[in-house]
């Protein structure tokens, strides 16, 4: 049994070796240069101010957050769909709860406004 | 908060930020994509939402006006066709007709339909790049590899008649250099029977577009009283509401002969600017379909020069063997025919509205001053006013709509 | 009139050649080159281009990268406005000595190897004005490889500037930016 | 009286060339200087230059209000702005401002000029009146040198900020200094 994985194995050894082998070879082909100058981040072509470690608007954190959440809602639908038929009925009402739960918390973050983007 | 009376710390709407210390400065410098040409927009951003942008320009000022102190008069026509470099001939045809009014020549009517040909193809194609490019702006693409198609083909109508496609150098003071080929009315009735159907189709593609219609509907609207005070003109004045037209409030180069409608705006936005530029083509193309029959009818077909030979060079061979030829060809190319002091102010319909030439000579070889009245430079001021309080989507497709051509605003 | 339909005949065999291959061995079935030509053939046919379009040239360049004239085809279709991303710095019409400290930044922010097309009179050599405030030629700040004469030149010249490029960029030698004249080349400019 | 040579005849005719000067309407002209002197009792001349539109010498101090004047009378209501440019008269030792007025209204221009001498040149702002006046201004400060008094942020637009001296003066050269490449004997200087 074991060995009907050899073709998996040369062809996972063959993409991380070309994926390695071009990563050092462009490192080592092409030239490198570094300056002060250069690598200071790139402001349209005038010298920045201040650094980029300020304090930004919550609203980037917010929506960010929010996907992190529901996509690993998501994640936790993969296995359901692939053995659908085998879970059958009760699967099926598993799941939904889950998903009614979660959807309890989307409507909340609709009302609350959290997702209201060009509002002021 | 209107229910409670005072309100703790965790009842404020969670998205608002508290203490408005989370601005941070966007440079939207010089080398960016969203602005058209090299100017410089430093923006204080809360979030997405602009609190406040500061311009600077001049990252091309290339001093015109200072140039033309120096040159003599039918020499300053290749520095007006990099004023507004998208639409080169409108240029070179102001300043033929501003030094025309100042030595008091008259043209015949076949040149001035000729002037009015190339002038209306000018417009087209100035509102060809900025109707496609507000596309670019908002996403779509295609538009612009479109109708850039038809603009070569503008460009292949100007070296028929002057030899080059950009800085067209076109015309002299007092008609044309030469006449118009066959070939290059073959080419315009060509254009006039195709681009109409390109058009409709380009106007089709974003004019009811849901996404265009959502991303520009009430996007930087500007009243109209505000646009007359920053001194709005031309297609951004007309989508403010306000029908003013150089061509019918002071016609010039008979214009008045033609009828075409001024399609004007309600609320100064972005879909008004578009679609008004988009409805000024289609008027367009309808003054040279009326210029063509007009010059059908003139009967004499190789008028080309006003009367007065003061600018016009004589013909090759009576210059090699005709003295007086020879002088006179000598005088006008080394800018001594006689000038009159005086002052004239003129102003033509430019794609982006009143372009004004203020020329002060005092009977020298040289213009003794030239002040350019250029559009953009005079409307840009208005663009903190129209894009504070939007979002930084919304500006980038503001600044393309309003056409801010980096040469005329720099000049 | 037709204006612009040309029918190929059938017999007419397509004379377009695809990028020539570089001089080396082959026998039956491979073909061995040295890197250098083997990484210069990849970077030459696939140069992209950062459009420093200050004015009238820019316009051209529009036309240029527009379908009619189409850099796409020579590989540099992908235009980047950031210059961490580009090989190929274009400046295209006038720069203005207000200008100049942000080309000149621009360009040391550029990712190595970098190559600098300066398209038009006015980049070349400060053009029709020569006027206090325009910088004669971007020379003075910033080194160039190739200069495209023209007022502005025609899509076909820059299309012409671009194949002279990458002529070069074909045989460049790997070890051309760290050898002698490369550095005080730099030191002449300035920068370290 | 200008002697001509007509291209094609080949021969030399002399023919009246008239300067026609193209005026727009005489009696709203007169309107205006006749309102205007009534306002402002000696501020205002009439310009004795050729020129195609109606030409008025204003004094320095009363600018402004000549131009609110203009701006808000009812029957003349210029409301537009057309255009704002500096001049520098050099034997009469001044720096000057021209200013284009256009009534939309009854679509009349007229041209108003002022001038300041040239070693204290400071001119009523005229942003309080149009905002379009914003970058002219500061444009004519660039390019002459005049400060307005009352502008905003009166500071160089289209130069460099580091520029000291004002270069559309007429002593400022034109050519750039820094090539080397050009020597005068060639271009005759």
């Amino acid at each position: 049994m074991p060995q009907d994985y050899i073709p998996v194995l040369i062809q996972s050894l063959v993409v991380l070796g070309f994926v390695i082998s071009t990563m050092l070879l462009t490192h080592f082909l092409g030239p490198k240069r570094f300056s002060r100058e250069k690598l200071e981040n790139f402001e349209c072509g005038i010298e920045g101010m201040g650094n980029a470690r300020s304090p930004f608007s919550v609203k980037y954190f917010l929506i960010a957050i929010l996907y992190v959440l529901f996509d690993v809602e998501v994640i936790f639908m993969y296995p359901w769909a692939v053995n659908f038929k085998t879970l059958g009925k009760e699967g099926f009402i598993d799941m939904f709860l889950f998903i009614i739960l979660v959807l309890a918390g989307f409507i909340y973050i609709l009302l609350k406004g959290a997702l209201k983007w060009d509002k002021k | 908060m209107a229910k409670g009376q005072h309100t703790e710390y965790w009842d404020k709407d969670v998205v608002s930020s508290v203490e408005h210390k989370e601005y941070n400065t966007l440079n939207v410098g010089p080398t960016h994509p969203a602005t058209h040409g090299v100017f410089q927009n430093v923006m204080l951003m809360d979030g997405e939402f602009i609190v406040e942008t500061e311009q600077t320009i001049g990252y091309i000022h290339r001093a015109f006006e200072k140039i033309a102190e120096h040159r003599p008069f039918y020499q300053i026509t290749p520095l007006t066709d990099r004023l507004n470099y998208c639409s080169a001939p409108l240029n070179n045809m102001g300043w033929h007709m501003t030094v025309e009014k100042l030595l008091g020549i008259e043209t015949p009517k076949r040149v001035d339909y000729l002037r009015i040909v190339v002038m209306e193809l000018a417009r087209i194609a100035d509102h060809l790049v900025c109707n496609s490019v507000i596309g670019v702006d908002s996403g779509a693409l295609t538009g612009f590899t479109y109708l850039f198609q038809d603009r070569e083909f503008i460009y292949e109508i100007y070296e028929e008649i002057c030899g080059s496609r950009l800085t067209t150098n076109m015309g002299r003071i007092g008609g044309f250099e030469r006449n118009f080929s066959a070939n290059a009315w073959e080419k315009i009735r060509y254009f006039l029977k195709s681009f109409p159907v390109k058009l409709k189709e380009f106007e089709k593609l974003l004019a009811r577009n849901r996404i265009f219609m959502d991303r520009t509907i009430n996007v930087g609207p500007f009243s109209a009283d505000r646009a007359l005070a920053y001194g709005f003109t031309g297609p951004n004045l007309r989508a403010c509401g306000v029908d003013y037209d150089v061509r019918v409030m002071n016609p010039y180069c008979s214009y008045e002969d033609f009828d075409f409608i001024i399609p004007v705006g309600q609320s100064g936005d972005t879909y008004d600017r578009f679609m008004v530029r988009q409805e000024e083509m289609w008027q367009s193309l309808r003054i040279i379909q009326q210029a063509l029959d007009k010059l059908d009818k003139i009967t004499d077909k190789d008028t080309y020069f006003a009367k007065d030979p003061r600018f016009v060079l004589p013909p090759k061979e009576k210059v090699y063997n005709n003295m007086e030829a020879l002088i006179w060809h000598f005088k006008i190319v080394m800018g001594e025919t006689d000038i009159p002091a005086g002052e004239v102010y003129h102003c033509i319909e430019a794609a982006n509205g009143e372009l004004g030439f203020y020329l002060v000579s005092d009977g020298g070889r040289t213009p003794s001053r030239l002040h350019f009245r250029r559009p953009c430079f005079i409307y840009y001021q208005a663009y903190p006013e129209m894009v504070i309080g939007n979002m930084l989507s919304d500006a980038v497709l503001t600044m393309s709509s309003m056409n801010v051509i980096a040469g005329e605003l720099d000049a | 009139m037709e204006l612009s339909t040309c029918v190929m005949s059938e017999k007419q065999i397509s004379t377009i050649e695809i990028a020539e291959m570089p001089e080396g061995y082959s026998g039956k079935g491979f073909f061995a080159t040295s890197m250098e030509k083997a990484v210069g053939l990849a970077r030459k046919n696939s140069l992209w281009p950062l459009p420093f379009a200050t004015s009238c040239c820019g316009i051209e360049f529009m036309a240029t990268m527009a379908s009619h004239y189409d850099l796409g085809r020579f590989g540099s279709e992908r235009l980047s406005f950031s210059p961490r991303q580009s090989d190929l710095l274009m400046v295209m019409g006038t720069v203005a000595k207000k200008m100049g400290p942000v080309l000149r930044e621009v360009y040391i922010q550029m990712a190595e190897p970098k190559w600098v097309i300066a398209v038009g009179a006015c980049a070349a050599s400060g053009g029709v004005f020569d006027t206090y405030s325009v910088l004669q030629g971007i020379d003075r700040v910033i080194p160039v490889d190739v200069y495209v004469p023209g007022c502005p030149p025609r899509p076909e010249q820059i299309i012409d500037g671009i194949l002279k490029i990458q002529e070069l960029v074909g045989n460049e030698s790997l070890r051309r930016r760290n050898s002698k004249e490369y550095e005080d080349l730099m030191k002449k400019y300035n920068m370290e | 009286m200008i002697n001509v040579y007509s291209a094609e005849s080949g021969v030399k005719r002399s023919c009246q060339i008239t300067i026609i000067v193209y005026q727009s309407n005489p009696e709203r002209d007169q309107l205006v200087v006749n309102k205007l002197n009534s306002q402002f009792v000696d501020a205002i001349a009439k310009d004795e230059v050729m020129s195609d539109m109606l030409c008025l010498n204003v004094q320095k101090e009363f600018i402004h209000d000549v131009l609110l004047y203009l701006y808000q009378d009812k029957e003349l209501q210029y409301n537009f702005l057309t255009t704002l440019c500096g001049m520098h008269y050099p034997d009469k030792n001044q720096l000057g401002v021209v200013y284009h007025l256009h009534s939309f209204v009854n679509n009349h221009r007229i041209r108003i000029k002022t001038a300041t001498d040239i070693d204290r040149p400071v001119i009523a702002t005229a942003t309080t009146i149009w905002p379009a006046a914003n970058w002219m201004e500061r444009e004519t400060y660039d390019f002459f040198g005049i400060t307005f008094k009352g502008h905003p942020n009166m500071k160089r637009i289209l130069n460099m900020d580091e520029m000291i001296d004002f270069p559309m003066r007429k002593e400022f050269p034109l050519e750039d200094q820094t090539r080397d490449d050009k020597d005068d004997s060639m271009f005759g200087r």
